[in-house]
Parts: structure tokens; sequence; C-alpha cells
């Protein structure tokens, strides 16, 4: 399973190769800057959620309502703009909400022991319906310009997006405190079995209640990133993303069940479903069809290591240079 | 299927030379078992022997490669544990399966509800209950759920499933593990009863003095094989414990001359409601401090309190003079305490994941410099202590699901002596592993105290307690009931003070 | 089964064979590909419009009614002998929207006939997209009047206070100028809606003495069903249950009404209900009477003359300053303050004239 | 009455109180809302989501999730009305989208089931593949009045002793499932699989088929309540049903049908469905701001999962000091 894990994430990545080769043979506009940078600004936002939902997923956890936390922040940072406050002070206001939205979720499962998938259901109309309470039916435009250059324009002399910079460094964070901190190691171990996390002296609700935090505030940033992408903040952005992130995150080979997971196999799903969709678009696909392509590529991710380690089993059982002699009860002793 | 009367001079359930591999690995290479109607038959072997295969095979759980199983002469249907059922096995696991969700009715007519007019019928399936646990002589109410009730209530209901389908062959995979010697004594009551009717009972124990007081047969399997069968009364132990291990062994309690130091833990009037109340002692180093008691007397409730696994409602934990903060495992674990906790699968192990990432789960601090984790001096020290604990593995990346329950038991050990504490609790640190293992575990903990550990331990193996502690602290129903020294322990004395006095209700 | 998921597919095999065999085409930029395109169109001769490609974006295409504005695109597009595709999100928003502008972009068509999913989120796509060279006309709904200067023109239907005050005169009608009147519209953040809606206020409270908005203002007496049938039959109830004395329903979305109606029927209730509604759509309920009138403009002439506008932009006849003006089909139209073309007053349908109507659109 | 009292034993009676005390609530405030139009008003909004929970209920109990409803009952509802208008009458009609929701139903059982995939992603995939499936289909039609069969059209206007039948339809779905639930074998075993599912292995249950059964058996649901969809609405598009599948399994969990499996029942899951369809209502009747009503709307449902979450927490389970036991 473990091993495997590894092969799937090998998989992943191989398949934004493979992206990335389809789009340029099936259009000749595919395979340019600029259509990267359409690519990059694309995703930011998915992906950034989706390195802190990989964290949350590995833990054993869920959050559904990233898509209206992302969507509250911007709603909060438009009212706040709105009513006179300085933009930068606005936008520390956007992430201040994602994070107390996420600690909010975070409290509601690990003080009320109350199940994440229900929870996060209800916050996701909570949080939505905050967004409505703020903005009404007015949404927020006349950012600064400054800002909204920031949030569509280049890194100048680059085909670059900024928020590509946010995205890396971010990126690089998620990745090491995953894979290298003690931090990550809790929680993987949270995932696999959380009980024996906490009679091995790992905080775990702390780390719980950490992990939906950062979840939330990553929502928070994407938030920010949305509306400045978009020059406005309204109270209806964003419907349906959540499921679209985490769509990504469990193709990118992280496991439903928690404990199994890696970031760049993430990174990879989230560009290769950003690529696949530019592919399949410029090639005169219609939006219905990437939809189905969604559908497949999540099944895929789940069939296909099912399917794989089964092969290999059956490989291994017949294989005769294995007769170590080993003897021991496989079963459940 | 019901056999009409018991026939002791033809088998009831022949299973020869069976084998059975899982990929490369084989389970089973030359397993047989020999059941009479009207015995208690124990199956006696080291964990790995293959006991549970064989015995899953008979379940219906797994199906064999090799080798021919009879019921009543006739071919017995494998591979399905629904077909096993209705051939009459019935099989009570070591970890009871019940469905906590269900009634205590409906789960001893799981699968098998009776209806009328093809409807489920809950008043006959509640009072064929109700009597089957009062033929068993206890008290359950039928409408109960099953979640939160005892594990030794557990254990009667699948008793009452296994009577239910009047099964001729019953087997019981370490059914006492877990009980306390009153209920061990209600299991047998039960087990003799159902030997008078006829049926075949298989006996799976790790405590040879259980098997010796209950058994008739026994059928003794190593690696994968048969080693032999006899009859209990031309055996003794020491016979079996060599035809188990194909060795001698030496000593089970390999006790060393404790050097007792200073005091070490204080626990002062710790209570929680419902739970226990007003516990009191101190542990020194160098000192193997018991709670004995029946299950359920509160003491994994005390040492999980003391750890931080649960908050109490008063008193205090004070290791070295500074108190403990209540609720806060990490805390007690960075101030110098362990906790080898009693449910090795659910609370000690990550089963999926690698024993270097089992080790290594208390050390990450350690092992990191900064906030970096350096993956080689994780590997590194995992190794080290698989080599000092002498553990049998084929890569330290293979997660700790593959090894036998004895070398799961060293993985947990080496992650708590890894953090080298001050102060060990163990939580029966031998249960449902092998007389081998055993051994080591004592030898271990032993060595440990003796450089200056202190040992906090639960037993419900009274012969563990007696062999191992300096001091015996018994608990009955949450209470603190007396403590004995090392020299004036014995059994009796634990037994009375554990059952108040009073033994029977 | 159609075979609409891969309605390029022989394009798209097409083109990868041209991939295939001349690598080059990979690395051509988009700057490059646009100033071939452009530099081709500047020439202003008809035939040349034959070279002309205009991307069609309606909100979302699953909606019925952007298949009427896109047929009249199909047609004028025919007429002038532009190559049109009709390309776009399957969900109505902005940023679904901007990746189908990106794509306009980064597949170099010459223009873009738009209806805004949303009046701020897509502008700077759209800027980015005039930068590059394309030319931009937004149909049926706008972007943001303070960001106008990212399209050529907009080709609405009328001006917003000739729809708003329209439907209040079809309520009043229908309920004697008398009584409570609510709204339900589609999102609260639908730009043409609120709109309109601004523009029904004053003119019911100076116009009709007897006519009120339940609740005592405009905010209390507008409910938003979402552009969702399920959300809007409940917005429907939750009128009758605030204000059980409510007269009339104005439901200036297609959606909105058709839902209203159906639950007006379902429950028997007694509310007069009028707005904005396809024909097609409408014409049972007109039929049995369950709804008196309802208006619509005719969304076909609307993506007819957007493309018209964009064609004749592209070929220099037309610059869309305030005061100009161009023809399309048999029709002339005058850019006015806002660099807003409108097409004309609503039709309305009734029992009259509703069965040629719902044969059209 | 055994049976009743049964039926509301413990689980259940959490939601009813609060369904009462939500509509006493809005009754004082708005005596209209008492009103046989209030309520009707309630029991035809519920009919769609209250039929897909109860769908959705046997799939919870296995400790299993279905997302793919939403999308389903849209798609059945379009083809329904689109086949009518093509000439295959109402029976093609049905007998397509039957045959689509056990497609449906077939293929998340048999990769949940057999091949041991989690339903979340399995049912979160075909959500994707049937939504965009279905928009193909669609591609910008909708289903308008005329093309819906007037037999599905009638029953979603009409009503039998002022309950509209829609209601009805639901509340037989639930009759007849609440008794499978209790009283059919089979259906029990959906409880053993989600309350423990190795032990049901091990109890000889035919856990896989069990799955597989009840992914059928949702997806046959969902397919056939696209004709009461349809009814509803006398319209169908590619929007129809979006975003439905949250609202279920809101349902569900407000009705006590727990995530982690095992417990929970269709009158449960049907009460949840008006409890929520209640709360929405009376958000509107207590004169709340309308932008305000779906944040309220979240909070509520927060405070019946904590609610109902505080009452099961009461019940103890066997304390050490005086059980039974020692």
């Amino acid at each position: 399973m473990i091993r495997w894990n590894l092969t799937w994430d090998k998989g992943v990545g191989l398949f934004l190769i493979f992206a990335v080769l389809l789009g340029s043979l099936l259009s000749d506009n595919f395979a340019n800057a600029s259509n990267l940078s359409f690519v990059l600004r694309d995703v930011t936002e998915f992906a950034i959620i989706a390195l802190a939902m990989t964290f949350l997923i590995i833990s054993g956890e869920i959050d559904l309502s990233v898509a209206s936390t992302l969507n509250l922040s911007s709603a909060s940072l438009g009212f706040l703009y709105r009513a006179g406050v300085p933009f930068e002070v606005a936008i520390v206001g956007g992430l201040l909400v994602g994070l107390a939205c996420g600690l909010f979720n975070g409290w509601l499962v690990t003080k009320l022991g109350l199940p994440s998938l229900a929870v996060t259901i209800a916050t996701l109309a909570l949080y939505r319906g905050l967004s409505y309470a703020l903005l009404g039916n007015q949404p927020v435009n006349e950012l600064p310009e400054f800002w909204i250059g920031i949030g569509y324009g280049r890194i100048p002399g680059t085909f670059l997006p900024w928020s590509t910079i946010l995205l890396v460094v971010l990126a690089a964070v998620a990745w090491f405190v995953l894979h290298h901190t003690r931090y990550g190691r809790w929680t993987f171990a949270i995932g696999v079995n959380a009980e024996a996390a906490k009679f091995s002296g790992i905080p775990v609700q702390r780390t719980k209640l950490m992990l939906f935090a950062m979840t939330g505030l990553m929502s928070g940033v994407a938030g920010v990133v949305y509306t400045l992408r978009f020059a406005s903040a309204s109270p209806d952005g964003a419907v349906g993303y959540e499921l679209s992130i985490i769509a990504a995150v469990l193709f990118g080979g992280v496991s439903i069940a928690g404990g199994i997971g890696t970031m760049w196999g993430v990174i990879a799903a989230v560009l290769s479903l950003g690529v696949i969709r530019s592919a399949l678009q410029l090639a005169g696909f219609t939006a219905n069809s990437l939809l189905i392509v969604s559908g497949g590529l999540l099944l895929i991710s789940v069939i296909a290591p099912k399917v794989t380690e089964t092969l290999r089993n059956r490989t291994r059982a017949e294989s005769k240079d294995n007769t170590k002699k080993t003897i021991r009860e496989v079963g459940n002793e | 299927m019901v056999l009409s009367s018991p026939d002791t001079g033809r088998p009831v359930l022949e299973m020869m030379h069976v084998a059975k591999s899982f990929g490369g690995v084989k389970a089973l290479v030359d397993a047989s078992l020999t059941l009479y109607a009207g015995e208690a038959h124990a199956l006696l072997g080291e964990n790995g022997a293959g006991k549970s295969t064989l015995l899953k095979t008979l379940a219906g759980v797994h199906k064999a490669d090799a080798g021919d199983v009879t019921l009543h002469g006739k071919p017995f249907e494998q591979g399905s544990t629904k077909a096993s059922i209705e051939q009459g096995i019935a099989v009570i696991y070591q970890e009871p399966s019940l469905f906590p969700d269900l009634t205590l009715a409906e789960n001893v007519f799981i699968g098998r509800q009776l209806t009328s007019g093809g409807l489920v019928d809950w008043p006959a399936m509640e009072r064929e209950s109700r009597e089957l646990f009062a033929r068993l002589g206890v008290n359950l109410d039928p409408h109960q759920k099953a979640r939160g009730i005892s594990i030794a209530d557990q254990q009667i209901v699948e008793i009452a499933k296994a009577l239910s389908t009047d099964a001729r062959v019953i087997v019981m995979d370490e059914p006492t593990a877990a009980l306390s010697s009153k209920e061990v004594e209600r299991l047998f009551s039960v087990v003799r009863n159902l030997r008078e009717q006829g049926s075949a009972v298989v006996f799976v124990s790790h405590r040879l003095d259980e098997v010796f007081a209950l058994c008739d047969r026994m059928t003794v399997m190593r690696d994968g094989s048969t080693v032999g069968s006899a009859l209990i009364a031309d055996t003794s132990e020491v016979d079996v414990v060599r035809m188990m291990v194909g060795r001698e062994v030496s000593e089970l309690f390999p006790k060393l001359p404790p050097k007792i130091g200073d005091v070490v833990l204080e626990v002062k009037g710790l209570s929680l409601e419902g739970q226990f109340s007003d516990i009191s002692f101190e542990v020194r180093a160098g000192e193997i401090f018991a709670l004995a008691g029946l299950v359920g007397s509160g003491r994994s409730e005390v040492i999980r309190a003391v750890f931080g696994i649960d908050r109490y409602d008063s008193g205090s934990v004070v290791l070295n003079g500074q108190p403990l903060p209540p609720g806060k495992p990490a805390v007690s674990m960075a101030s110098g305490i362990g906790l080898v906790p009693e449910d090795r699968r659910q609370q000690g192990l990550f089963m999926a994941s690698s024993i270097a990432r089992n080790v290594a789960v208390t050390l990450l601090k350690k092992l990191s410099s900064w906030i970096l984790l350096r993956k080689k001096r994780e590997e590194s020290t995992a190794e080290a202590w698989a080599e000092t604990l002498q553990l049998k593995f084929a890569t330290l990346a293979d997660p700790v699901e593959r090894l036998s329950g004895g070398n799961q038991q060293k993985v947990v050990l080496s992650k708590w002596l890894a953090t080298e504490p001050q102060v060990l609790i163990v939580d029966e640190p031998t249960r449902g592993i092998d007389v081998g293992t055993k051994a080591e575990v004592h030898r271990l903990l032993s060595q440990k105290a003796q450089q200056g550990m202190a040992v906090l331990m639960v037993s419900s193996e009274l012969p563990e307690v007696m062999g191992m502690a300096d001091r015996v602290f018994v608990m009955r129903e949450g209470m603190h009931m007396g403590t004995l020294d090392r020299d004036e322990a014995d059994p009796e004395k634990i037994i009375t003070l554990a059952t108040g006095g009073v033994v029977t209700r | 089964m159609n075979n609409r998921l891969f309605k390029s597919g022989a394009r798209a095999f097409a083109l990868s064979a041209v991939v295939a065999l001349g690598i080059a085409g990979c690395a051509s930029t988009p700057e490059a590909t646009t100033t071939e395109e452009t530099s081709s169109s500047t020439e202003t001769t008809t035939e040349t419009a034959e070279s002309y490609r205009i991307a069609i974006m309606p909100k979302a295409i699953n909606i019925g009614y952007f298949s009427a504005w896109d047929e009249g695109a199909q047609k004028a597009c025919e007429e002038l002998g532009a190559s049109c595709d009709y390309i776009g999100p399957n969900e109505a928003t902005g940023p679904a929207q901007v990746q189908f502008i990106n794509q306009v972009i980064q597949e170099g068509y010459d223009a873009l006939v738009i209806s805004a999913a949303d009046q701020n989120a897509i502008v700077p796509a759209l800027q980015e997209a005039a930068a590059a060279g394309i030319t931009i006309v937004t149909s049926d709904a706008d972007v943001a009047a303070e960001s106008a200067d990212a399209r050529l023109v907009t080709v609405l239907p009328s001006a917003a206070d000739r729809i708003g005050t329209a439907e209040v005169d079809w309520v009043a009608e229908e309920i004697g100028e008398e009584g409570c009147v609510t709204i339900l519209s589609a999102a609260a953040t639908a730009a043409n809606q609120n709109v309109w809606i601004a523009a029904m206020g004053p003119y019911l409270e100076a116009t009709y003495p007897n006519m009120s908005w339940c609740g005592g203002d405009l905010e209390s007496a507008t409910f938003y069903g979402d552009d969702d049938a399920t959300k809007s039959v409940e917005q429907f109830n939750a009128i009758l249950s605030q204000y059980p004395d409510v007269a009339g329903i104005i439901a200036p979305t297609t959606v909105g009404v058709l839902a209203a109606a159906q639950e007006k029927k379902a429950k028997g209730a007694s509310v007069a209900v009028t707005g904005l509604g396809l024909p097609s759509e409408m014409a049972p309920y007109i039929e049995d009477g369950t709804i008196a009138k309802v208006g619509l403009w005719n969304p076909i002439d609307l993506g007819y003359v957007a493309v018209y506008a964009a064609v004749l932009g592209m070929n220099g006849e037309f610059d869309g300053s305030v005061g100009s003006t161009f023809s399309a089909g048999e029709g002339s139209y005058e850019v006015v303050e806002g660099g807003i073309a409108y097409l004309g007053d609503p039709f309305t349908f009734t029992i009259d004239n509703i069965a040629t109507f719902k044969e059209i659109y | 009455m055994k049976a009743i009292t049964n039926v509301f034993r413990a689980r259940e009676m959490p939601v009813f109180l609060a369904l009462v005390v939500v509509v006493g609530i809005a009754g004082i405030a708005n005596p209209a809302f008492l009103s046989a139009a209030g309520a009707i008003d309630i029991l035809l909004g519920v009919a769609i989501v209250a039929i897909l929970a109860v769908g959705q209920t046997f799939v919870i109990v296995m400790r299993h999730i279905d997302l793919s409803v939403g999308s389903l009952i849209g798609f059945t509802s379009f083809i329904i009305g689109d086949l009518y208008a093509q000439g295959y009458g109402l029976w093609g009609g049905l007998a397509a989208a039957l045959g689509v929701g056990l497609i449906v139903g077939a293929a998340n059982g048999f990769l949940v089931a057999y091949l041991k995939l989690p339903s979340l992603v399995v049912t979160l995939g075909a959500l994707y593949i049937v939504r965009g499936v279905f928009n193909d289909y669609a591609f910008g039609r909708t289903i308008t009045a005329a093309m819906v069969p007037p037999e599905v059209a009638w029953i979603g206007l009409n009503r039998l002793g002022g309950i509209p039948y829609l209601f009805l339809i639901g509340l037989a779905l639930v009759i007849v499932s609440g008794l499978v639930m209790r009283r059919v074998k089979a259906a029990r075993d959906l409880y053993a699989i989600g309350s423990n599912p190795a032990a049901a292995e091990l109890a000889g249950i035919p856990v896989a088929r069990r799955v597989f059964g009840a992914f059928v058996l949702n997806g046959a649901i969902t397919g056939l309540a696209g004709a009461v969809m349809l009814g509803r609405f006398n319209a169908a598009n590619a929007n129809s049903g979006l975003a439905l599948e949250l609202l279920v399994i809101a349902a569900c969990v407000v009705g006590g049908v727990t995530i982690a499996g095992g417990s929970g029942s269709v009158w449960g899951a049907f009460l949840g469905a008006i409890l929520l369809q209640a709360i929405t209502r009376t958000i509107g009747a207590l004169g709340i701001p309308q932008f305000w009503q779906q944040a309220f709307n979240g909070g509520l449902i927060i405070l019946a999962i904590a609610f109902d979450k505080y009452l099961n927490s009461r019940v103890k389970t066997t304390t050490i000091m005086g059980s039974q036991n020692d």
C-alpha cells in the first residue's frame, strides 16, 4: 500500500507531463508562456487551499467550508475597504476572518467532538450566509489599481503572475512541514491512528485545531488572491470550489481515510488538472466534457492503485523465488 | 446439521494436513486437528505458530490450499463465514466482534434474525436472548445497545450467539485474555456446561494454568504444523512449553534484585467520577509497582489519568516534586513518563506505518534540528532499538502490522524505552504474546528497573504480578483496597482484597 | 448520442497533425499570432470578413435563453461571413467565464461577444483581451459602468428604466393598481436585475398611489432565487408566508418567473405573477390562465445585433462612441450615454399572441 | 402501537422535539405559519429532499456516502421530460430514469463494494461524470411545462385531502423503508455493516453484496425521484439538482443518521429534511433580513448537530464503580 502510494504520486507527476504533451499536440496555442501564465493564475486559489487541505485530509479530517471561507474572507476585505479602512489593513482583516473561520471549524470538531464532514457542511452554509450578510446585493469593486495590478498582472519581464511567487513559497513551506518536520509526522500519525497518537504523547486535539486554523487561513489567503484577481468582492464567489479542491487533493494520492499522501503529489495533481483543463479547452472540448474528465481522473486515482495492488499480489503469489521461510500469520494476530 | 447424540467414538471434526499460504508466506504447512464431541480441546502454540490461521479456516475466513476437512464425516464447506456458521461452527474471537449500535438481542441473532412471516420478529429475539443470558447466568438486558458494555459481557454475548446457533463446534480464541479471575471462572463453568451437552470446545489460551484446569485434550502447533496431540492428564506444563517452543524455556519471571531509590512519582488523592476515587501511591526509582485488581476495577483508568490521556476531577500527579498538568500526555512524556498501553493495536501502534516510524514517534523532537526532522537519525535510532530488543523483521520500512504480536509489543516497548523515561507505565505488558517473548519482556523490565527506572505495572495475570512486583497496590471498584509488599503478597491475599472478601454474588 | 463533447474533435486532430509536422507552431507566442491575425483583419472589405473569428460567450452554455441568443449571433455571422464559435462555462460565474476569456485570447479570436456573468470579475480579463487586440462587445449583460472602456459597445435590450417600469405597469394592470407587490429576482449580485429593480422602486411609488412595496420598502420586498429552480420556489413561498396579503409578484428573470408560475399553479395561490419570461417556457401557464402577461425582448435579436456591432467595429465602420450609429439587418441603432445601444421596448406575451411566439423562442 | 414507540425511540425524538420548537416559535411570531397553507408549504417543499434522504440513509448507515444524487436526480428529471417530448411516453421516460439510476448506482456500488474503494471519492467522481454527461445531453435545452408528462405534472400540482401527492409519495416511501429497515433481515445487515464492518464479515453477512445492493437501491430511488422533481418544478434544465447532495446529507445528519454509520433511521432522515425546511421557512416568517437568512440556517444546523451529540453523549456507558459486573 505504502510502496504503491509513492508510485501513484510519480504517476501523477507523469500524468502532468503527459497532459502538457497532450496539450501541445492538441493545440498550437497551448505550449507557450502566455498560456502557462493563464493556467498558473487559474489554479492559484485552488492550489493554496489544497496545500492546507492535504494536511487536513491526511490527519483524517475534512473541510467542506473552504470555498465559503474563501468568499467570506474576500467579502470581509471588500466590506472593510468599502467602510473606509485602508486596503492593506482590509487585507489583514480578510486573512484574520479566514483564520477565525478555520478556528471555529476546529473548535466544533475538537472541543465539541462533532464529525468534521457534518460540521463543515453546516459552516459552508454559515460562512456563505455571512458573506451575504456583509455585502448584501452590492459587490465591492473599484479596488486600488496597484493591488489589482498585483492580482491580475505579471511580474515585469516574465510571464509569471505575481501570485505564483506566493504559491511557490507556500508550497515549499507546506512540503517542508509535511515531510521534514515533526508536525508533519504528527499529522500522518493522527491520520493513521488518532488514539495511538494520543497515547504517544502527540497533542492530537491541538494539532487538529491548528490544521483547521491553517486551512481557514489558507482559504483566507486564497480569498485575498481571488479578490485581487477578479478585482471585486462579491457574496457569491467561489461557489462549489470545495469539492473541486478535495477532488484535486484526492487525485494527488491522498487517502480519504487519512494517513497517506504526499505534498508534491497534490501539487502535481492541482497543476495537472489546470493543464488538462486548458489543453482540452483549447482543443475545443466543451466545459461539460471537462467535468467528465475531472470525475474520470478522480475515479482512476483510486481504481489504478487498487488494480495494480491486486496484480502485484498475484504475481507475488505466483513467483517461485519468494519462498523465504518466514512463517507468520498474515491474518489477525 | 445438528448431531442427534454425542458420539465420542467418532470425531466431530477432522482437519488433516491443512496448508495455507498468503502470497509467498506459508502460514500453515501441515496442520491437523481432531475434535470429539463433548471435549474441551486446547489448541496451543506460540504466536505465529498458525493457530489463528487454522481457526480462521474453520471459521470460513480463509480457504485451505491443501488438506482435508471433514465434519461429521462429511466434507466441510470452506471459504465462507456464512457456510461455517450454518454447518455448526461458532468462533469467539480474541477481540469480541459485536455491533455497538445494535441491541444485545440483535447481536446474538445477527445474520440469522428470527423472523415470522418473513419479517424480523423482535419480541421473539428478545425473549430468546433473555433466556440465553439467563442460561449463562448473567443479567443482561437484550434491549440494551452493545456500545459500552464490558469486555466480559461482550464475551458472554458472543457465547450466547454461539449457543443460539446450536453450534456443535465452539472455538474460543483467547477468551480469557481480558477477563478477571472471577469472570474466567464464570466462563469455565459455561464451557463445562457446553461440554456436557456434547459440544466440542476448542480453547486457545496462553495461560497454561487455565488450560490444565479446563481442558481434556490438547494439540500443539509450531511453525505452521501440528507438533502433536495428547491427553491433558498425561502431560505437564513443562512438556507443553517444550513442545510449543521446541526448546527449554529458562525462566519466565527473571526478576533481578531491585535497587530501590527515591520517590519519583507521587499520585495524591486522584478521583474521577464513576471511575476511581481517592487513589494515592508513590513509586520509587528502581521499583516495580503493580496495580492489581479485577479487570474493570479502575486500574487502567488510573494510569490513563496519571499519564494525561484522561482528565481527573481532583487530586494531583507529582513527578520529581513537580506537579504534572492534567490531560496533557505530551507534557507527561516530556517530563519523563512513558505509557505502554493496554490495547496494542488501537493505542500502542500505527499498524499501517513502518517499524521505524513507530519507534521514532515519541522521539521526533529529539531527532530534529530546530524544526528539520533528521530522517537518517530516525532510522539509525530505530535500528539500534530493534537490535537491542532482538526484533524479528524484514526491513524497518515494513508496516508493523506484518509483525507478530510479540514483536509488535517490542516495538511499543522500544518507542517508550527510547524516550529514556524515569517512570514507565505498562498496562498488561504481556497480554496475548507468546511464552518466549513474555520472558524477554519480563527480563527487559526487570533490567530497566535495576538500572533505576520506576515501573508502574497493571496486570491481570497473578503469576506476573507475583513474579515481578516489588509492591502490589490492589484496587476494587475504583478504590484502593490495600498495598502488599513483595514478601507478604500471595495470590489469596490479592484476590481477597480485589474482590472485597466476597467472591460470589 | 450527440457528439458535442468532442465538437471540435476533427479540428483538434487536424491541429495535432499540423503541430506534429511543424513543431515550430508550438513555440509561437500569442502576440505573434494575434498580430498576424489583426493585420489580416484590418482590411475593411466584406470578403475579408470571412477571416473574422468571433467567440460568442454566454453566461453559461447550458441556459436555454442563451441558445436563442446564440441562434441570432450565428445568423449574423452567416450573413457577414464570419466564423463564430459558441464557447463558455457551464456555470454562470465570472471566474468560470475568465477561463474561457483566456482561451479566446490564447486562440487569437478577432472578437468576443459576451454576456457578462459578473460585472466586475471579468473586467481584468476583458482588459487583457482588449490589449491583445480583440474587439469586445458585451450583449445582454454589461460590465460595470466604471469599466465600460473595456469594451467597444454593449447591446442591451432596453433602457433599464423602460424594463423596470414596464414590469411595474404589467403587475399594476393585473392587480387593479391596488395592493402590495414583491420582487422575485435572480442572484443578489445580478447586475441587470439590480438596475431594473432600482428603476422600479421610485416609479411604483410615484405612479400608483394605491400600490406599495410589501414590507414598506423596496429592500424588504425583494427576494433572491439565485436563478435556481429550487431556491426560486423556496423564495416564492417565503414571500407568501412573510406577506400573506401580497397582491403581485414581479420576477424579472426567466428562471424566477417560471418557478413562480409553477408554484402558483401548484398552490392555487391567488397572487398575480408577471415578469420576464421566455414565451416557449411560459406558454402553458399563459394558456391555462395562471399568468396573464409576461414580457421579454427577443434574445435572438440581441445576439444578432451584437455580432453586427462587433464586425462593423472591426471593419472600422463603427467606433462605439456616443452618438454613433450602426445598422444590423433591418434595424439601426444609436449609441447613447455609457456606450450602450438599446434594442427597443420589450415584447409582451399574452393569451392573444403566445401561440405565435412560443414557436420562436 | 409498539412499532410506533419503537420508531420514535431515543434517536428520532430530539429531532422531532426540535421540529415542534421551531414550528412553535414560527407560529407564535407569525400565525400564518401554522395555517394549513403554511404546513402545505413545508410538506411540498420537503418531498424531494426527504425522498433522497431516505435513499441516502441506506448508504450512510453502512458508513458510506453517496454524493452523486444531486447530479443523478437532475439528469433523470431531464430525461423523463425529454423522452416524453420525443414521443416515448411517460413509461419510456420512467424506465430510462430508472435505468440510468440503476446504472449509476451499480457503478458506484461495484467500485465501493467489490473494489473496496472509498465511497466519498467514488461518488464524488460520479457527481462530476453524471453532471458532465447530463449537461452535454441537455446542452442549453430546457424541459418546459409542455414537455412534462401530464401525469407527472398532475402529481406535482394536486393533492389528496389537502396534502400534496408529492409529499404522500415521500411519506409512503418513508413508511415502507422504515418498515424494511426495521423488519427485513437484509436491511438489518446494513446497520451491522456500518456498526462494525470487520465483525459483519465474520458474522457471515454478505457485506459486498449488501453494500452493492444499497447503492443500487439508492440509485434507483434517486432515478425515479427525477419524476418527483420534474413534477415539482414542471421544468428541468442543466442545473437541475445542482448541489442538492449536501442538503440531503445535512438532512440525514440533522435527523440523527450519523456519518459514522450504524445508527439512525429513515424516519430520522425524513424528520431532518422537514426540520431543515421548517428552519428555512421559519427564518423567513420571523422577518429576519434576507441577507442574514443563510447564515442563520447554517448556524441552526450546527446547533442541531451539537444538540444531537449532546443528547447522545448523555447515554452513559457502563461505568466501573457500581457497574453490574463488579
